[in-house]
């Protein structure tokens, strides 16, 4: 398998990158870690001109923490997020979303922002990025934009990126006291994608209630989706199993539910409202768990 | 609303693309090349470099047996362009032994019979050689989640599991 | 230095310059003026070629050629097929399809260029005006009457019909009190998917009027002759040499279009031609293994004495016939009694053309299905009859007091004792136990499944009256100069570790170190004779003709030593580097005869200088390896996931010569037959697309997904040849797969679930678990 | 593969019908198509630029209608290839009235994938043919309800 020719720019600059989109147009493409995108090439299903590897612009590659608002560089590799200590105490979900990815080499190539470009339906962050309410932020030469999380994922592999628009980063607050989060998924054999993986976030009250509850859907359908109904199910509620139960069936409510060989669109369904019920649990165990001052650590 | 100017096969037609100078340093020595930029990496090592200890198993990102580091951490050489690699330091499983001497994964394949056909075996002994840095001393749990972007059709993986636990066992022989 | 070598665990040969990446394989090999070969393929799976346009592709940068079927045709022969049996029809097979395509992925046109991405650059430019025909992909409807036909020519989609019987039937029919279970089986296509894919080089040189061809087989003088009627080249102008193979498991046991279009490529442009295959292509055009549909009933006596067994069987076997796409079946039928001593029997056996590629040789070649069927209904049958699975077994089996027994299916098993196993597995496992565990669980609503099977295979192929291109041997010893010992091997292993072990049969046989021996095979150009490497045959065939090679340099170098030691030849053995008495009183170091032969001063009249001996085996008869296994299971009722949580497994492949070897080649089969039962599956839809093309939707079996096999051996030799060896290569495939099903279905089994074909993935398992139970 | 669904526009049936039936009005909606002609045996030529995120292709194809009912139904005849494979596909569209005085827009047919698409990209298939078919209803619709309609 072996590509169509193509040029290829390296620019170092998020300038420089602009500048190189600006000229090639359609005909070009922006390439990161390259795992969602050299495949297709290879199979000659996408045949860009112009290949414009945006991998050595270092500035996108820091994971930071400001203020309780985390910064995760679009070209952060799923590996470096997995490995990060600041987010396994700030934002666990990240870290064990990522653990979830391929393989080690795909985790040490993939980058966060290529994924979540390419938006595949079955990868793994969609879910974590709807559950966190992340933003995403977009730069052009027009300037810069943060697009919510829940406004991002548009269709099958469709996002809100405007064509001159490099997605260079990701905000996600750091997880608020009394918070559990647990990203699950059932693994497809060969290819280990999600055939459906649900993330979870919840905070509960001093009581004990669900104070916040945010969860995000992957693999089920043509896109990622935050589970809105879930969430209302346990708005204020108290986290018993039947109360899960409650909120989990409604998972795939409204879903356009995709169907493959390996699981049907009914399975689909079904797996998302499993999942789902154990997604929250965990999370809700870990929310039990967590103290104000020490967030939960996230299990191997 | 047609443009004309599209080839209809939904294939680019062929232009000269100019070739691209890279500079890589390969198992501790630096070479450069002239390679058109659509060259892979894994195709940059075997057919420019000649290294053929890596291999090419299924060309999807799947299988592994093109493993080998780039700036230390194990990427499939399958899923990446030479040029993408330009000014990296790069080991591939001829680069593993020193002075002659195996490399304790190396040995550790050997004395567990942990190969059989042996095509796999390179991109094994790589990912498991990233494994090691990262986990020194992992659980056989940890080994087998650690090698899971590798396939292997003929051990059955429990050699190479012990294979990989000879090598922590005896990592200063 | 008296080191019994045989039977230790020794580390390999092969090893040291496998792990350092410095052995070579077909596509490491780079000559002066190579050019790279890419082929244009079949979208469709069944069509009428109109036309194909390659103007396009010629003038493409660095194009030397480009070949259509039409080029070829009259000059390159067909692809061969070697099995035969009465009424088998052969179609046409064409190295690059003519007129018509019948499955996807059928080589329409290959392009030789400078470089392989300036030949698939052109290959992607061959422009192929296709007339879609109707496709049959369903062997049980393909032999209904009105099919579209796979072959027009050929009337209809039967390619054979194969009877095999023994035994009494009419009683049988006519016992009123025999319980019939019966159950209809489906073996599913799979993908051998070896990690190294197909490949090959050609290189003929004009002047010398010799084709030496690299090429990733198992087979290469078997290849040889096939490649040389093919291009019509005398047999002595071709060299075939299997250099490193990188895995084959049955797929490289075969001659493909690919090759014989190399070679024509390379005779036409005067230089070298390569071809790799790519992964997409060795799931579209290497061969498949398995896809059987199988109706089963047996005749249960009362007390739980199996009487008879009836199966009707439906080979699926693709839109051609490869090498010995045929026979597979057939070994389906002539195993199918497993290890149970049923008198009557009756199979019925029909090879189907579909519009898929063909099948083939897979690890196991018809004995997976054989036992698969077997074990599966006896499984069903003990549940009916409301005793334990082991049991039930026990009941049936033969005595190891009857071997050797001759069946109705016509073979004679070798050697066995079947209740030794189940014993040992049973002990080993904690059988009791489990099932006291099983209980509890149940109790609570969790899912714990014991999947039993003992398995016979067949092995040592094999006696040449029974082969299709003979089934012997050949070895060559020769000593060297400096006392080092050179052996070739008409045999062509890869992977299995012989270099390793024909050099402990060599150094136990002369008393002399492992490393003092070399051993070569895989070409046709250094070793004279072949056959191959499968069917679990090279150490039980290919080693016993190097044992009988050494022993017959033996008998020499005694008759030169016995002399100066004044003994008879007889009273030597070799021992420790030296050629002695059994006492040890006398004695001459092997070394020193060693030069007296070939130096040749003072040989004894009568012997010719030299020590070079050969010898070609034909084994009397197959032999019958067996074991016992047991797969536990745990079923996630919520979402039907199952997870093999212990695998078990004893097996007996009679003398086992290096068991660090027996036990990856039993990890690896293990890998495989469970990979089977669990989650491959190699699918094609209604209208012959192939929907598992790349690793990414093949599920082939990933380090993880596995428990810790706890494996162990037992020896029963074989009489069969004189190592007492039987073989092993296919013995955890054969067992394992209807260990894990019989799990699953243990697991299942208070849900009223009888029967659940593979693979078992989830959504299939949580569907059964959804139904309303059944009475 | 099945593909079926239906979609309403708030539109009179003959006006939807008309629409329907015209080649440059079928062009605008269909997302990426670059050509769609008559040709002389009465289909339709079609170059049609499909891109779903990075995936791009250019698939050539016909189209060709048969058992026109006007303003009911047609039965609708669609073959394409390009570098990935080949599509075809066979299906009804039939039109009635929908409860707010609009027109539901029903299809049924069955596709069929080739090639490369099929073996490499199953997984994606469906939700593929569905977005490309929503694409079509909504980009149809828009022009059918836009003011500089007619």
């Amino acid at each position: 398998m072996i590509t169509e020719p193509f040029e290829y720019h390296s620019p170092t600059t998020l300038e420089e990158a602009w500048q190189a989109m600006a000229e090639t147009g359609a005909d070009g493409k922006i390439v990161a870690g390259g795992h969602s995108l050299i495949p297709i090439m290879k199979l000659r299903l996408a045949s860009p001109k112009y290949l414009i590897d945006i991998g050595r612009i270092e500035e996108l590659r820091n994971i930071r923490e400001e203020d309780g608002r985390i910064e995760i560089g679009a070209l952060a590799t799923h590996y470096q997020i997995e490995a990060s200590d600041l987010l396994k105490r700030l934002c666990p979900l990240l870290p064990e979303t990522a653990s979830e990815i391929g393989d080690v080499q795909v985790r040490n190539k993939g980058t966060i922002g290529g994924s979540l470009a390419h938006a595949d339906p079955a990868a793994d962050w969609p879910a974590a990025i709807l559950a966190l309410e992340a933003e995403i932020e977009a730069r052009s030469a027009r300037g810069s934009r943060s697009i919510k999380a829940a406004d991002y994922f548009l269709d099958l592999m469709t996002t809100a990126l405007q064509p001159d628009e490099i997605l260079t980063s990701i905000r996600v607050r750091a997880m608020p006291p009394h918070t559990g989060q647990a990203y699950l998924k059932l693994h497809h054999p060969a290819s280990g994608y999600a055939m459906v993986g649900v993330a979870a976030c919840v905070t509960l009250t001093e009581s004990g209630a669900v104070a916040k509850a945010a969860v995000g859907l992957t693999g089920a359908g043509a896109k990622a989706v935050r589970a809105v109904a879930v969430e209302e199910v346990l708005s204020g509620k108290s986290p018993t199993n039947h109360k899960l139960d409650e909120a989990a069936a409604v998972a795939a409510q409204g879903l356009e539910l995709n169907s493959d060989l390996y699981a049907s669109a009914e399975y689909r369904g079904h797996l998302a409202r499993v999942y789902t019920r154990r997604a929250l649990a965990k999370a809700v165990e870990r929310a039990r768990g967590a103290s104000s001052l020490q967030p939960v650590a996230v299990q191997g | 609303m047609a443009d004309g100017k599209r080839a209809l096969t939904g294939t680019v037609e062929r232009r000269e693309i100019p070739a691209l100078k890279i500079r890589i340093n390969l198992n501790g020595k630096w070479r450069d090349d002239d390679v058109e930029p659509r060259l892979l990496l894994v195709h940059y090592l075997r057919d420019v470099a000649g290294l053929t200890g890596t291999h090419i198993g299924c060309e999807s990102s799947i299988c592994g047996a093109c493993t080998v580091l780039v700036n230390g951490d194990a990427v499939k050489a399958c899923t990446m362009f030479a040029v993408q690699a330009n000014g990296a330091e790069i080991t591939t499983v001829e680069g593993l032994a020193t002075n002659g001497k195996l490399h304790p994964l190396q040995q550790g394949f050997w004395e567990e019979h942990g190969l059989q056909c042996g095509f796999c075996t390179p991109g094994m002994i790589v990912a498991a050689h990233q494994l090691l840095k990262r986990n020194p001393h992992p659980t056989r749990e940890e080994i087998r989640k650690g090698l899971q972007g590798n396939l292997c059709r003929c051990t059955g993986y429990q050699h190479i599991v012990k294979a990989v636990e000879w090598a922590v066992e005896n990592k200063e022989q | 230095m008296a080191i019994a070598i045989l039977g230790e665990r020794i580390k390999r040969k092969e090893d040291p310059r496998l792990i350092q990446g410095r052995s070579h394989y077909v596509d490491d090999f780079k000559l002066d003026g190579m050019l790279h070969m890419a082929f244009a393929r079949s979208i469709y799976a069944h069509a009428r070629i109109k036309s194909v346009d390659v103007t396009a592709a010629e003038k493409m940068p660095g194009v030397m050629a480009v070949l259509t079927g039409a080029d070829l045709k009259g000059k390159l022969g067909l692809v061969p097929c070697a099995a035969g049996m009465e009424g088998l029809k052969v179609p046409d097979h064409p190295c690059l399809a003519i007129d018509e395509v019948r499955y996807a992925g059928e080589p329409v046109a290959a392009v030789i260029a400078t470089d392989r991405y300036l030949a698939r650059d052109a290959a992607e430019k061959i422009e192929v005006d296709y007339e879609p025909l109707p496709v049959v992909v369903n062997p049980e409807k393909a032999i209904e009457p009105g099919s579209p036909l796979v072959h027009q020519k050929l009337g209809d989609n039967l390619a054979f019909v194969a009877k095999l019987e023994g035994g009494d039937w009419k009683a049988i029919e006519a016992d009123t009190s025999l319980k019939v279970v019966k159950q209809r089986l489906v073996n599913q296509r799979l993908a051998p998917a070896s990690m190294e894919t197909r490949g090959v080089i050609a290189s003929y040189s004009p002047g010398e009027d010799m084709l030496t061809v690299w090429s990733s087989t198992q087979i290469p003088h078997i290849l040889k002759t096939q490649l040389a009627i093919m291009t019509g080249l005398d047999e002595a102008r071709c060299r075939v040499i299997a250099p490193e193979v990188g895995g084959a498991f049955g797929s490289k046991l075969n001659v493909y279009g690919e090759e014989g279009v190399a070679c024509f490529a390379s005779r036409m442009l005067g230089k070298p031609v390569k071809w790799i295959e790519g992964r997409r292509e060795n799931m579209l055009a290497t061969i498949h293994g398995r896809d059987q549909i199988n109706n089963v009933e047996i005749y249960v006596q009362p007390d739980g004495k199996v009487m008879g067994l009836k199966c009707w069987i439906i080979a699926d076997l693709g839109a051609y016939h490869q090498l010995l796409t045929p026979a597979i079946p057939t070994l389906t039928a002539l195993m199918i009694l497993g290890c149970y001593n049923i008198p009557n029997v009756f199979v019925e056996t029909k090879g189907v053309f579909t519009n898929k590629m063909a099948t083939d040789a897979y690890r196991g070649a018809g004995r997976p299905e054989a036992t698969y069927i077997i074990e599966r209904i006896m499984d069903i049958a003990a549940r009916e009859m409301n005793m334990d699975p082991a049991e039930f077994r026990m009941k049936n089996f033969p005595q190891p007091k009857e071997f050797p027994l001759a069946l109705p299916t016509g073979v004679t098993y070798d050697t066995a004792n079947y209740q030794k196993a189940l014993k040992k597995l049973t002990k080993i496992s904690g059988y009791a136990k489990l099932r006291r565990e099983q209980e509890k669980l149940r109790k609570k609503g969790k899912y714990l499944g014991l999947g039993l099977s003992t398995y016979v295979e067949i092995c040592a192929m094999g006696p040449s009256s029974r082969m299709p291109a003979g089934g012997w041997e050949f070895g060559s010893v020769r000593i060297d100069p400096t006392g080092k010992v050179t052996v070739l091997s008409g045999t062509s292993p890869h992977g299995q570790g012989e270099e390793t072990t024909f050099a402990q049969i060599v150094a136990e046989g002369f008393g002399i170190p492992y490393d003092d021996v070399t051993v070569f095979h895989g070409d046709t150009g250094m070793v004279p004779l072949g056959i191959g490497t499968f069917g679990s045959r090279t150490t039980a065939v290919g080693g016993t003709a190097i044992h009988n090679a050494v022993e017959k340099l033996k008998k020499k170098m005694a008759r030169i030593a016995a002399p100066k030691l004044e003994v008879k030849p007889g009273e030597l053995i070799f021992e420790s580097g030296k050629i002695q008495t059994k006492d040890g009183a006398k004695s001459v170091a092997f070394g020193d005869i060693v030069a007296e032969a070939i130096f040749a001063k003072q040989l004894p009249p009568g012997i010719e200088p030299g020590l070079a001996e050969q010898f070609v085996f034909e084994p009397p008869n197959y032999t019958f390896p067996f074991g016992a296994h047991l797969a536990v299971v745990e079923i996630d009722a919520e979402t039907g996931e199952v997870k093999l949580r212990n695998y078990y497994a004893v097996d007996d492949c009679g003398r086992v010569l290096n068991p660090m070897l027996v036990d990856g080649q039993i990890h690896g089969g293990l890998a495989q037959g469970i990979g089977q039962a669990l989650w491959e599956d190699h699918v094609y839809d209604e209208n012959g697309q192939l929907l598992t093309g790349t690793l990414m939707d093949y599920a082939m079996p990933k380090a993880h997904q596995f428990p810790w096999f706890e494996t162990s051996g037992m020896e029963t030799r074989t009489p069969v040849n004189p190592l007492g060896v039987k073989g092993v290569g296919e013995a955890g495939t054969i067992g394992s797969t209807p260990a894990v099903v019989n799990a699953v279905v243990d697991a299942l089994s208070q849900h009223g679930v009888r029967h659940v074909d593979m693979p078992l993935k989830p959504e299939k398992i949580w569907r059964i678990l959804n139904q309303p139970m059944s009475a | 593969m099945k593909i079926e669904g239906a979609y309403s526009i708030a539109a009179p049936r003959e006006t939807v019908w008309q629409y329907l039936m015209s080649p440059e009005s079928l062009a605008h909606a269909l997302l990426g198509c670059e050509k769609l002609e008559p040709a002389p045996d009465g289909s339709f030529q079609a170059v049609l630029k499909i891109g779903i995120g990075a995936v791009k292709g250019t698939y050539q194809g016909r189209i060709e209608l048969a058992d026109v009912v006007p303003p009911v139904s047609y039965r609708m005849k669609v073959e394409g290839k390009g570098a990935g494979g080949f599509v075809s596909g066979e299906g009804t569209l039939s039109l009635s009235a929908d409860n707010q005085g609009g027109t539901k827009i029903q299809y049924s047919g069955e596709a069929q994938v080739g090639g490369l698409i099929a073996s490499v990209g199953q997984r994606l298939v469906q939700a593929t043919a569905r977005q490309v078919v929503n694409q079509f209803f909504q980009a149809f619709s828009k022009q059918v309800l836009s003011p500089s309609a007619k």
